[in-house]
């Protein structure tokens, strides 16, 4: 295996190295995927066209929202994978390893307190990043792991059970459920409205705005579906690794 | 609403998967019926969509309405909408299937079973559906992340299964972006046609990047459609999988993979580039010829029913990828013709595999004795999509074959055409030795066989499967005999969407 | 773009590849592993790339880390290759 | 072009190739499955880095407009159109590529958590995560 893995390395390799060969260089501002227009629109049309001025943030949601979309998907899709995986009949090694487990933890004061402390800003944070992505780097992606990791954080520094009382697995996968939905009920709006799906311009009637704002709220409202699924998958995914999908002891 | 059938064909089965996996664990009875009621919803409009693309031709749908290259669009031609139809129809099928089946197999996991299966579902249908070759990348993750999951809930050797099914699938959905990125950083686009018309009007038929990218690409679908020397995941991904999973994985990942390769040799580099300025044809072909060989010869050497089937779906791959790659009209329309029928024919056999393997419990053909007594109406659409398999005439595996032939021949490919014959002589092998053991042999050991039975099966021995398992059996048995009587009309369309990419001239 | 910060950041990005996957002791391996991640970031951040710089500070560096830590915990924690 | 230019050119599509080629070899060859995993995401980020490598523009800066950009074009209708600063592409960064590189980043983290929760379900069913001991097993009759 290991030789055939060489070669195998070894000639895609060099194929790679032989076609980069022919790239632009490295920062040329006109190489052909920076020339061509699709690039020069985004950069050019977004702010006219979406008033939103994070270019990212708009081609993300909205350009290319059908891929985030299912992007989104993807991490729902791994959530419900990995407890349809883990999930089993309970395995009484584990149980005893976990009692003898449980007096080292609850004694540290300053994790504690340094915890109780931190979670609380981080949450803030998450939520800023999530609500300003239309203007800074950030958005629902980010915004939703920041969040998922201030839960996983609390999970590590108490137990996993403290942060389970606050959001316990039914609802991690129920909120992220939730955020799928948010995201493909304002596509199915805009279908229903007349539009095709996902084409947020169609909201103006509702929102009683004009079509280009429509676009900007139409993106805020993904990002906060977005990040619902994110922030509560990445917590759920923490907490069935850490317990082998039996919701106790963990980290 | 008419204009929305593409986007309600891909969001039935994608809002029933969000449904289902937040009311399914509040009352687990609901989720079957919220997975048939969408897919037949999904199968509805995908049949009026193939009514409408046959009439009317190409269909551009664009989500977001952002216009061609800025967006995402969904581009819908006879042959994606043949493909769809047989997405929805099997998945619907299995659905039917999986009401016992996945009680049995996963009995904990029933919400999370239905949301994976909806969303592997949603996952193929954007893959046939979308038009922009990043989007392409999402939805097969998507449709892997799904599968590796679906297998893994099962058994011990599923889960080893699975994790060589994730490291393969892996590596060749990166080779895929890696490509897509090659793509880009010479073009600028993501769109297919797009693509295809910045390679035609700026002259990039030469640029060793474009080559590489093509080379990529087509080694990611590669791996990702189980062709010969890449399939090292398949035989126990499939084999080893929860049957319900194997019934819809097994006939639709190849196959809408396989329409994957076709979708990029066609509409992203276009025949032009593919078969004329690179001219690979021959090695293809040859290397689908081994792949013929090697996976026919493999599922001789099988004890296991589900392995030899596995093995089969090898052999079949190696059909399909050298139809197309023969780059000829007849060989293309044999090579669409028997993605279809194939995933029909799979499909029959593993529903008829799973429910022999659930009702007797037994995987090993040896163990198959007197199963026509036993379970008659099983072994009737077993027999249907064996004599499929070989080739006999009223079914559709023989006009798949016979376009197929005809191509290689008039393509002057002569070792593909023996490799065919080779491979069908096979299955005629392989099909008859599990026959004579279910028709012949008596069962030897009478009496004490009824202790290793799962508790489904009656006291008194074995008896047909519930009809939930043999109906979706027998209607898909009676499907490949109707395709094969409708081939004309299959065919027809086939054509209709070939004239578009103009294939005549590009005989090697 | 600076490119001199670009090589260094590449040099280091080499080394703790290699390193990741050589290390026999998982956890120490999972822990380079997240200063690979780490790098990534800084890399793109230096490439103008903050969106995706953001992300994998919080995802792979972040997420990725404890994933793989949590993993290691409930299996083993040495490793033959 | 002087050698420097030519290295500095070339040397992120060259260091992608081998970071690429790292993971793609711990991928095939190591016989530890988290290793294996590890192997992974350094393959998928190699990729990545390759896409992101591909949006730069030297002397751009990061694909966001300034705020007295936006804010002027925000008014662009009401004053003369030679008043406003206008918004050059190629002072920003390809934004494109950080799109998708998003995806690629979630997909990544995704894959890799489906894979360790499959790691963590061999160890309770095979009793370790080398994958000789486990194909020995299996070959016992054990699996």
């Amino acid at each position: 295996m290991k030789t055939l893995g060489a070669i195998a390395v070894i000639i895609t390799g060099a194929l790679l190295l032989y076609a980069s060969e022919d790239f632009p260089a490295w920062g040329d501002p006109h190489s052909p995927a920076s020339q061509y227009r699709v690039s020069q629109h985004y950069i050019l049309k977004t702010f006219e066209e979406t008033s939103v001025p994070n270019m990212v943030t708009a081609i993300l949601a909205d350009y290319r929202g059908y891929d985030t979309l299912f992007e989104t998907v993807v991490i729902f899709t791994a959530g419900i994978a990995i407890i349809a995986i883990l999930r089993g009949p309970i395995d009484k090694r584990v149980r005893l390893r976990l009692a003898s487990e449980k007096k080292l933890r609850e004694s540290n004061l300053i994790l504690a307190q340094t915890c109780r402390l931190l979670v609380p800003i981080i949450q803030l944070f998450a939520l800023y990043v999530i609500a300003h992505g239309h203007h800074s780097p950030g958005g629902g992606f980010q915004g939703g792991v920041i969040f998922g990791g201030s839960l996983i954080l609390l999970a590590i520094s108490f137990q996993l059970q403290t942060a389970l009382d606050r959001v316990s697995e039914k609802k991690a996968i129920l909120l992220a459920g939730v955020g799928v939905l948010i995201y493909s009920g304002i596509g199915l709006v805009c279908l229903l409205l007349g539009g095709n799906f996902l084409d947020y311009s169609i909201l103006h009637n509702l929102l009683q705005v004009d079509p280009i704002t429509a676009r900007s709220h139409g993106i805020l409202g993904v990002e906060i579906g977005v990040a619902f699924t994110v922030a509560s998958i990445m917590f759920a995914i923490y907490a069935n690794l850490s317990s082998r999908g039996r919701m106790k002891g963990g980290l | 609403m008419v204009d929305q059938y593409p986007a309600i064909i891909l969001l039935a089965p994608f809002f029933a998967a969000i449904a289902v996996s937040l009311f399914g664990s509040w009352k687990n009875g609901l989720c079957l019926p919220m997975a048939i009621i969408a897919l037949g919803i999904s199968l509805a409009a995908s049949i009026a969509l193939l009514g409408q693309v046959a009439a009317e031709g190409e269909i551009v749908y664009l989500l977001g309405g952002w216009s061609r290259p800025f967006g995402i669009e969904f581009r819908i031609d006879p042959l994606n909408a043949m493909l769809l139809v047989v997405v929805t129809t099997v998945a619907l099928l299995t659905a039917v299937y999986s009401t016992q089946a996945a009680v049995l197999e996963t009995p904990n996991k029933y919400p999370q079973f239905y949301t994976l299966f909806l969303l592997l579902v949603t996952g193929l249908l954007g893959m046939s559906l979308t038009g922009d070759a990043f989007n392409l990348y999402v939805l097969v993750e998507v449709a892997s992340l799904t599968s590796y999951a679906l297998i893994a809930m099962h058994s011990k050797r599923a889960v080893l299964a699975s994790f060589n099914y994730i490291i393969m699938g892996t590596i060749g959905a990166s080779f895929y972006l890696l490509g897509v990125g090659y793509l880009y950083i010479k073009t600028g686009s993501l769109n297919m046609v797009d693509i295809r018309e910045i390679l035609q009007e700026t002259g990039l038929y030469g640029s060793k990047t474009i080559m590489v990218a093509f080379m990529l690409i087509m080694v990611g679908v590669w791996i990702k459609m189980a062709f010969f020397p890449l399939h090292g995941w398949l035989p126990n991904a499939y084999s080893y999988a929860p049957s319900s999973t194997s019934c819809i994985l097994a006939p639709l990942m190849t196959k809408v993979t396989v329409y994957v390769m076709i979708r990029m040799m066609l509409t992203v580099f276009g025949p032009e580039y593919v078969f004329q300025y690179l001219g690979w044809s021959n090695v293809v072909v040859w290397m689908a010829v081994l792949a013929i060989v090697a996976g026919s010869i493999m599922a001789l050497a099988q004890t296991d029913l589900k392995k030899m089937f596995s093995y089969i779906i090898v052999a079949e791959v190696g059909y399909m990828v050298g139809g197309v790659w023969l780059a000829n009209e007849t060989a293309f329309i044999g090579a669409f013709y028997h993605v279809i029928s194939d995933a029909f024919m799979t499909l029959c056999l593993f529903l008829a595999a799973g429910a022999i393997i659930t009702k007797t419990g037994k995987r090993s053909i040896s163990e198959m004795e007197g199963l026509f007594r036993k379970m008659p109406w099983t072994m009737v659409g077993f027999v249907i999509a064996a004599l499929s398999m070989i080739g006999i005439p009223p079914t559709c595996g023989f006009f798949s074959k016979w376009y197929l032939i005809n191509g290689a021949i008039e393509a002057g490919h002569w070792g593909y055409v023996v490799a065919l014959l080779f491979s069908s002589l096979i299955n005629a092998i392989l099909f008859f030795k599990v026959f004579e053991v279910a028709y012949f042999s008596k069962p030897s050991h009478g009496q004490e066989k009824d202790e290793n039975q799962p508790e489904s099966a009656g006291t008194d021995g074995v008896g047909e499967p519930p009809a939930t398992m043999l109906a979706p059996l027998l209607i898909t048995a009676s499907g490949l005999l109707l395709i094969g009587i409708f081939n004309q009309d299959i065919v027809i369309l086939i054509r209709q969407a070939v004239s578009s990419f103009g294939f005549i001239g590009f005989l090697n | 773009m600076i490119w001199q910060f670009d090589i260094i950041i590449l040099g280091f990005l080499l080394i703790a590849a290699i390193l990741a996957l050589r290390e026999t002791d998982l956890l120490s391996a999972t822990m380079i592993f997240g200063v690979y991640s780490f790098l990534m970031c800084l890399l793109w951040a230096e490439m103008a790339a903050v969106d995706v710089a953001f992300t994998e500070a919080a995802v792979g560096a972040g997420a990725s880390t404890v994933f793989l830590i949590s993993t290691i915990y409930n299996t083993k924690r040495k490793s033959s290759d | 072009m002087t050698i420097t230019e030519f290295v500095v050119s070339r040397l992120n599509y060259w260091i992608y190739v081998i970071l690429m080629m790292i993971g793609l070899f711990a991928m095939i060859s190591k016989k530890n499955l988290i290793k294996k995993l590890i192997g992974m995401s350094i393959f998928q980020t190699a990729i990545i880095l390759f896409y992101v490598s591909m949006g730069v523009k030297e002397e751009s800066n990061i694909p966001i407009l300034e705020h007295n950009i936006a804010h002027a074009s925000d008014h662009a209708e009401a004053s003369d159109h030679g008043q406003v600063e206008e918004i050059r592409a190629e002072n920003y960064a390809n934004p494109l590529p950080h799109v998708l590189m998003l995806t690629a980043i979630v997909v990544g983290v995704a894959t890799l958590g489906v894979g360790l929760a499959v790691v963590q379900k061999i160890h309770q069913e095979f009793g370790t995560i080398e994958e000789p001991e486990i194909l020995a097993k299996i070959k016992s009759g054990h699996g």
